[in-house]
């Protein structure tokens, strides 16, 4: 029963993943500029790394796989955002207009 | 089986990030779209060692994880200063 | 130069290698002591054991934190994949004033603004960012300042 | 890169880095890994170093002369686990002499002959950075 219950959970969270990576991609491929695609970027390293480790944590059970998935994740949420920003940054540095709409302050 | 059909649409979406980083106007859609490609990869490669059956494969897929994070961080420099030494 | 901090940093490097070890023999678990001991080593002898690299201080207010931005990062992820899917994007660019006094305080923010899809930080000046977002909505929940407020709690614990 | 964020950050991920890099020389006979990987881990945490600090900085850490001194040591105890076979009168590189039963000799003379290999690895890769971290890419003319 039990053993039932978390492997329909680990497949949804698998299934759930995946649909957050196509939809990452999908965003990838189709948003304007790079500053709009880090975000689509962004939430494959969030979301679909997340649920895809969950479900694979599920799958496994307490282990010391488990420890070493959980190390993954850690290691992609910490490192996701540094190389979001330092694109971005030097995209800015270098002298690409984002495509925006608004008059507000930039530095 | 299930691990199988995973596989499968990942690599769909690697086929997907690969023509953004084929087309891709500026070099940083290139380094951005290689990022994901790698993070995609350090997926994949966990999911294929469950497939295998032999989960302990996941070490290489924090190696990966590591090399794809140096990597960029080295790809940025270079096109930042032109050469990786100084500061 | 043995310090609380560096004591500290040990046996949380020691406990990594007992997590990701497995094998409990004399032989590795004292390979594994002698290992931590030479990063703390190496750390030392890098000069860079300071606040910004183990910032203790934050540390009781850490799992607390982490929980609410699980939740934010699962909120601006759905409103992300609408955007992508159903909506057309409206990106703006503009700055905020972050309140955090350290170093480490301002990197946290900016990773938090970073690691929420939806805002990016593109630039950082002193105490002022540059932050890119996707829609309207979202550089008005960055401009709203929760996120700031969270961690200048994280910082100070008020 | 003179950036806050990719600053500290890099001061946090050093020593964990290196860490990984041990764990994975010390656990070759486990699973996948050995010297030749976690090498290349270890130099990868003072590459990343090198390129945010600068090359100087990390001459601190890693003196050329220490760089040195490690490629030799590592490529000699290699050598020298192999020799040691031969003396005690056995074909060149068997370990089983090593221990006091069969099993414990062939454990200690891999983790050795491993670690001469991470050494020798780890090194040459620092010694290359430094090597090829001051040359330009690309036109000459602009600074």
């Amino acid at each position: 029963m039990i053993d039932s219950i978390i492997n329909y959970s680990s497949i949804a969270s698998l299934i759930l993943g995946i649909l957050f990576i196509l939809i990452g991609s999908i965003g990838i491929l189709r948003l304007p500029d790079v500053f709009s695609r880090i975000h689509a970027s962004g939430m494959i390293d969030t979301a679909g790394t997340a649920f895809i480790i969950l479900g694979m944590c599920l799958q496994s059970g307490i282990s010391l796989i488990t420890a070493k998935l959980i190390f993954i994740g850690i290691f992609i949420f910490f490192t996701s955002p540094i190389t979001g920003h330092v694109t971005a940054n030097l995209a800015r540095k270098k002298g690409l207009k984002p495509i925006t709409n608004n008059k507000g302050k930039t530095l | 089986m299930m691990f199988l059909a995973i596989l499968f649409s990942i690599s769909v979406c690697f086929l997907l990030i690969l023509i953004r980083l084929i087309a891709g106007k500026t070099t940083y859609d290139r380094i951005l779209a290689a990022n994901s490609i790698g993070t995609i990869v350090v997926l994949a490669i966990s999911i294929h060692g469950f497939y295998m059956g032999r989960p302990e494969f996941i070490d290489i897929s924090i190696v990966y994880a590591l090399i794809n994070f140096i990597g960029t961080v080295a790809v940025l420099k270079l096109f930042d200063k032109g050469k990786l030494g100084d500061k | 130069m043995i310090n609380f901090k560096s004591i500290i940093l040990f046996f949380l490097l020691l406990g990594f290698w007992l997590l990701m070890s497995g094998h409990y023999s004399i032989l590795i678990t004292s390979l594994g002591i002698i290992s931590c001991a030479l990063c703390v080593y190496l750390t030392i002898k890098a000069n860079i054991l300071d606040n910004e690299m183990l910032p203790l201080y934050f540390f009781p207010r850490l799992l607390q934190y982490t929980l609410w931005l699980i939740k934010e990062i699962l909120i601006s992820n759905i409103e992300t994949a609408k955007v992508i899917l159903f909506k057309t994007e409206d990106p703006e660019l503009f700055t905020v004033k972050s309140s955090q006094a350290s170093n480490e305080g301002k990197v946290t923010y900016a990773n938090s603004i970073t690691l929420t899809p939806g805002t990016v930080t593109t630039q950082i000046n002193e105490n002022v960012f540059e932050v890119h977002a996707l829609t309207k909505s979202f550089g008005d929940d960055v401009r709203s300042s929760q996120m700031d407020k969270m961690v200048s709690w994280l910082e100070k614990g008020k | 890169m003179n950036n806050l964020i990719l600053k500290v950050c890099t001061k946090v991920l050093f020593t964990p880095i290196i860490l990984f890099g041990l764990y994975v020389q010390f656990h070759g006979d486990f699973g996948p890994g050995g010297g030749f990987q976690a090498g290349v881990i270890v130099a990868a945490a003072f590459i990343l170093y090198a390129m945010v600090f600068g090359v100087d900085k990390c001459k601190i850490i890693m003196p050329t002369k220490l760089n040195f001194f490690l490629l030799v040591l590592g490529a000699f105890l290699y050598g020298f686990v192999g020799i040691v076979g031969l003396i005690l009168g056995e074909p060149y590189l068997s370990y089983d002499l090593l221990g006091s039963t069969k099993q414990s000799g062939q454990h200690i003379g891999i983790l050795l002959v491993e670690f001469g290999v991470g050494l020798t690895v780890c090194n040459v890769m620092i010694c290359l950075f430094y090597s090829f971290a001051n040359f330009k890419f690309g036109s000459n003319k602009n600074d």
